[in-house]
């Protein structure tokens, strides 16, 4: 009889095995990277080139399609899983389901949120955002995303298997993204108006410590009723 | 081959199944112990994969409840779950990794370790020698089930559940897992499995269920 | 022995008490209380509409425009309020599996959302003259818009699946999920400085307005209380007899 | 030997089916309409409640988000069909898939770049936005959908069968959708400044005649590479 | 039954299929008319599908042609299609729409007109009496397979390609559908299939075509 594996290396497995079919299609973590880029481009052509203009509308315009672009890739999280049969295997699994779901959204994370805060603070120089702003605005984002990938997995969750469900899972989980971002957003324009923007970050990092404990909770719920 | 629990028993009590507004099954009554292949049959839908799904604690019975070892398989949850081996009619393997990457993470699910030699060993045995390091999105349906039935030969579980596992098969690979369960039952483990073709298989304790269709008890197409 | 005897004791009391949330004990329960329910509505809303519009006095701050309150404030409460109870019926199905729960939280949803545009509506209404925009994006009325989409968000979900019991089990967890919205909303103008004003009635201070002000507001509140229940008994009794005559060609013995 | 159905109604059969599946779940049209609406709430959010700041921001934000709504259903058109093998059938129709695949994209656009053109002026309203404005939204929105709908076809035909298709269909088209984007919104633009939108609305006209035009053949092209 | 084309010939001259690296098949040639079924045989892998899927025109083959009454079928294009019934192994029906919906689809796409009675009358022959009206979605695996295979009964076209019919279908499904694909060959239809099944079929014309793993002559796997 062979050893089994221990809870700890089965849940890197699972976050292992997640990033590695992403990375399998490279095309695809770059695509969110991407989408993020052309799509926070397009206000300014929207909008003519007014200076003044782009600097006010930058932290929404940027949180939104930060936001936009995380909704995008919620999919990636379950829907794959279940058309080919897996997440059956991963409800069988001798482990938790809360806990494989919370690695497969950290799996989420690393490769949809972390590249936009890396990439966030160069499209704000092309907004004209100061250096402080930046700051705040990568700082934002380094929570906000995180929280951005727990609630939207309860909603990728919940549609499994619906079709239309790029909208659906827009509808339910936009409301629920709500908060995060108008402190996310609220905290760069906080510092823009020369206040301080610890206030709006305290309150994202309180919304980020709830949607940690959970969104995996909601999550493991609504996928054991997707697959019922 | 050994098991973990040496001695075991699932038993289902009382049973039934409603799907929509149309009862698919009731009063369903069995127990199995080490050694038994029970061989689910049946016309089409009439509720063998709701069976084996609620036998796996993917669904809820309607009413009737599932024990194994005596306790109720949801209060049991993963310590469960870590018994069986379900292959559903999905293949369940992720088509942008290979043959190899896709047991590994099988295993790893149930808590097994990955023995690499041993893994590449089954899958030249199922005649998966030259797509080892194929995305499995490429192979042909036959290739895909084998890829999925390698499960059998790495993992070490006591209740297989498989739904119609020789599908998609050609003649070699039917036979090669006709033996693989023989084998398996007469070394302790138990089987639930449904099948349209027609496979003999020798076991000691082979038990046939057949599942009727209640709303037409003398449809014209008699089975 | 005398275990046993209390445990089946505390058995046959916890059937009972499940028996009455079956849905044919409940059925002709609610078929009695609509009734009542009802014809108070109508009276309280009728006498409370009276006393807002005609007996309080004219505002002189905000001369008549203000007598909007009389149904902006109540239904603003209802639409928080019905949420909880959605949500707090949802979470109760999933604890119990019960049906009767489920189509309780199903019935409540568009009486919620009704309560919850009426509230928009009045509120943009009233903000015209007050504001000078029918619409600005300040905390309490955005989230205010966002508990509307909540519930939209909850009927879409029903309506996309088509299984039932999936159905009434995955909108129940999003409309729990949601439930966070509520506080939100509630303390969004303590929270964040406002145009909208501060509550002004409250269970520690002395109310801040007018004795008459405060009656109608309170009639109003009972009377639209006392229209939820009339019009969600109705709906769940509807939709018993439409699971029921479809259970009834079940032949489940 | 039963007579052969002509081609117009073998065309009218699969635009009816298009809607006829769309409808089935009505959730589904509904939802594209949500997203645009709760989309576009979600700036003013992120910005505060400057009502200047927003009047500015009104065309680029509502083009952008019609953009992105119309995209974000583009994998109606071809992918469930791809799914399910149902695809391959109409490749193998007795009609030309040009002319097939025209009236999927119609049944697309009906469904979801119609009803944004119908709602759009409501939601201009909540951005402070005149009665002029409104009404040049409304006929750029008009003429600007369908040309959506159709360079968006080509892409959902091109990602299909391709993981995480949602996020790398944005990639393809959105650059592809800028020529709209910019003739939509700076119609819009032109009457907020007191000029004439004749310019922009007939270089507008322009852009949807090309794509009705090459959009067909283009996606019946991808179509027929994405089964081999 | 009838056919638009009362003579007709499919012909494959020396075609080969590649996929990656690996040649599936090579110089390949048969040509077929009116009453024979080919029944393509082959263990999993050795490139069926690929072959059913070029017949179709659905991809291109690396070498060789197909021709069809002595045209190539990638200029006859439509003109081709109209000929063909081709049932893959995808079940082919929207999951939204209900199983009469879908095939009313199915024969537009071919420009046949729908017949509503036939059209019960054939599911309910079919065993699908009760579901007539469900989406197919929760249908069964094999009750939908039935459902695409119903298109046997409705349509009126010369050449069926199918693969893998008798997938998932139960005993009863399997005589029925042997006895309709004998019935259409008699009739002067032509056939290419797959099976993995042992099903007997009695034809005039029954022709076997064995593809061989080009790879591995002497597999262990011996087919
Ligand atoms: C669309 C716009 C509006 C929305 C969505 C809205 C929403 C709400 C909500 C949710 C409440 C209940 C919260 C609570 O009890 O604490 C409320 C109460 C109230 N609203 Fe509004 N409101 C709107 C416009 C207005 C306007 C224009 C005024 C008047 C200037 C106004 C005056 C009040 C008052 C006096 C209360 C009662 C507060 C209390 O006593 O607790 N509202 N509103
Ligand atoms: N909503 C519904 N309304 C009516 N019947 C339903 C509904 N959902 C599922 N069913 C029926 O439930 C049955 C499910 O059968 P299941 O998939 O378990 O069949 P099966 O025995 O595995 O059949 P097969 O041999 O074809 O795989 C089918 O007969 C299906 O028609
Ligand atoms: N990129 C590739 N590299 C190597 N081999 C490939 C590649 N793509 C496909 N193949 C091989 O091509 C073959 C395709 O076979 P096909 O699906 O036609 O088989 P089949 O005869 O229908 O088998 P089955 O009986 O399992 O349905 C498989 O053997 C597959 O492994
Ligand atoms: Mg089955
Ligand atoms: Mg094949």
């Amino acid at each position: 009889m062979k050893k089994k594996l221990s809870t700890l290396s089965v849940l890197y497995r699972v976050l292992a095995r997640d990033i590695r079919v992403a990375l399998r299609r490279q095309s695809d973590v770059a695509a969110v990277f991407f989408f993020f880029i052309i799509a926070a481009s397009l206000f300014p052509l929207g909008s003519g080139a007014d200076p003044k203009l782009l600097k006010a509308m930058a932290p929404s315009v940027l949180w939104v399609t930060a936001l936009l672009s995380c909704m995008l890739s919620l999919s990636r999280i379950y829907a794959s899983d279940h058309a080919d049969g897996t997440l059956e295997q991963i409800m069988l699994s001798n482990q938790p389901t809360v806990l494989i779901v919370l690695m497969k959204i950290l799996a989420h994370w690393a490769l949809s949120g972390l590249p936009l805060v890396l990439v966030a603070p160069l499209i704000g120089v092309q907004f004209n955002l100061s250096g402080a702003e930046l700051q705040t605005l990568a700082l934002s984002l380094l929570m906000g995303t995180l929280a951005l990938s727990l609630i939207g997995s309860i909603g990728a969750a919940l549609t499994l298997g619906i079709r239309g469900t790029g909208v659906l899972i827009a509808i339910l989980v936009l409301p629920l993204y709500i908060p995060v971002l108008v402190f996310g957003a609220g905290a760069v324009n906080a510092v823009s108006i020369g206040m301080s923007a610890n206030g709006a970050l305290s309150l994202l990092g309180a919304v980020l410590a709830m949607a940690l404990v959970f969104s995996p909770l909601a999550s493991a719920a609504a996928l054991s009723i997707a697959l019922e | 081959m050994k098991f973990s629990t040496s001695n075991f028993e699932l038993t289902a009590n009382d049973l039934s199944a409603v799907r929509g507004e149309r009862l698919l099954f009731k009063q369903l009554n069995f127990s199995l112990k080490n050694g038994t292949i029970l061989y689910l049959q049946g016309a089409n839908g009439t509720g063998k994969t709701t069976l084996l799904r609620m036998l796996c604690g993917l669904s809820k019975p309607y009413s009737g409840v599932i024990n194994w070892c005596g306790n109720n398989i949801n209060e049991l949850a993963e310590d469960f779950h870590q018994n069986i081996l379900y292959i559903g009619h999905l293949p369940s393997i992720k088509e942008d990794l290979t043959a190899l990457e896709n047991l590994q993470f099988s295993l790893a699910l149930t808590g097994d370790s990955f023995d690499f030699a041993h893994a590449c060993e089954v899958l030249k045995l199922l005649g998966l020698g030259k797509a080892l390091h194929l995305p499995t999105r490429v192979l042909s349906q036959g290739q895909k089930r084998r890829v999925a039935l390698a499960r059998l030969w790495l993992q070490n579980l006591p209740l297989w559940i498989l739904d119609e596992p020789f599908t998609a098969l050609d003649v070699a690979a039917t036979e090669l897992l006709k033996q693989k369960i023989e084998h398996f039952a007469n070394a302790g483990g138990v089987v639930v499995m449904t099948t349209h073709q027609e496979v003999l298989i020798n076991a000691p304790n082979f038990v046939q269920l057949r599942l009727e269709d209640l709303d037409k008890p003398n449809h014209n197409l008699k089975n | 022995m005398k275990n046993i005897d209390t445990k089946t004791d505390l058995q046959r009391l916890k059937f009972n008490w499940l028996q009455f949330a079956s849905p044919k004990t409940f059925y002709p329960l609610a078929g009695k209380i609509i009734p009542w329910c009802a014809a108070g509505a109508a009276i309280l809303i009728a006498y409370g509409l009276y006393l807002g519009l005609l007996v309080a006095p004219t505002d002189f701050q905000q001369g008549e425009g203000y007598r909007i309150i009389f149904v902006h404030v109540p239904a603003a409460w209802f639409s928080m309020f019905l949420y909880l109870l959605m949500a707090l019926y949802a979470g109760l199905g999933l604890v119990l599996n019960a049906r009767l729960s489920y189509m309780m939280a199903t019935a409540i949803a568009p009486t919620g959302a009704m309560f919850t545009l009426v509230a928009l509506v009045t509120g943009s209404l009233w903000g015209k003259p007050m504001w000078g925009a029918w619409w600005v994006w300040d905390a309490r009325l955005t989230s205010e818009l966002i508990l509307l989409f909540l519930y939209i968000g909850y009927f879409s979900l029903k309506a996309a699946i088509d299984d039932k019991n999936r159905a009434d089990k995955a909108s129940a967890v999003l409309a729990i999920v949601g439930a966070i919205n509520v506080p939100i909303i509630y303390f969004s103008v303590k929270w964040w400085n406002t145009l909208h004003q501060g509550a002004s009635v409250s269970l520690t201070q002395a109310p801040a307005m007018a004795a008459v002000m405060l009656k109608g507001m309170l009639v109003m509140t009972i009377g639209f209380w006392l229209y939820s229940i009339a019009v969600v008994l109705m709906r769940v009794r509807a939709e018993i007899l439409e699971r029921d005559s479809k259970a009834a060609m079940l032949r489940l013995d």
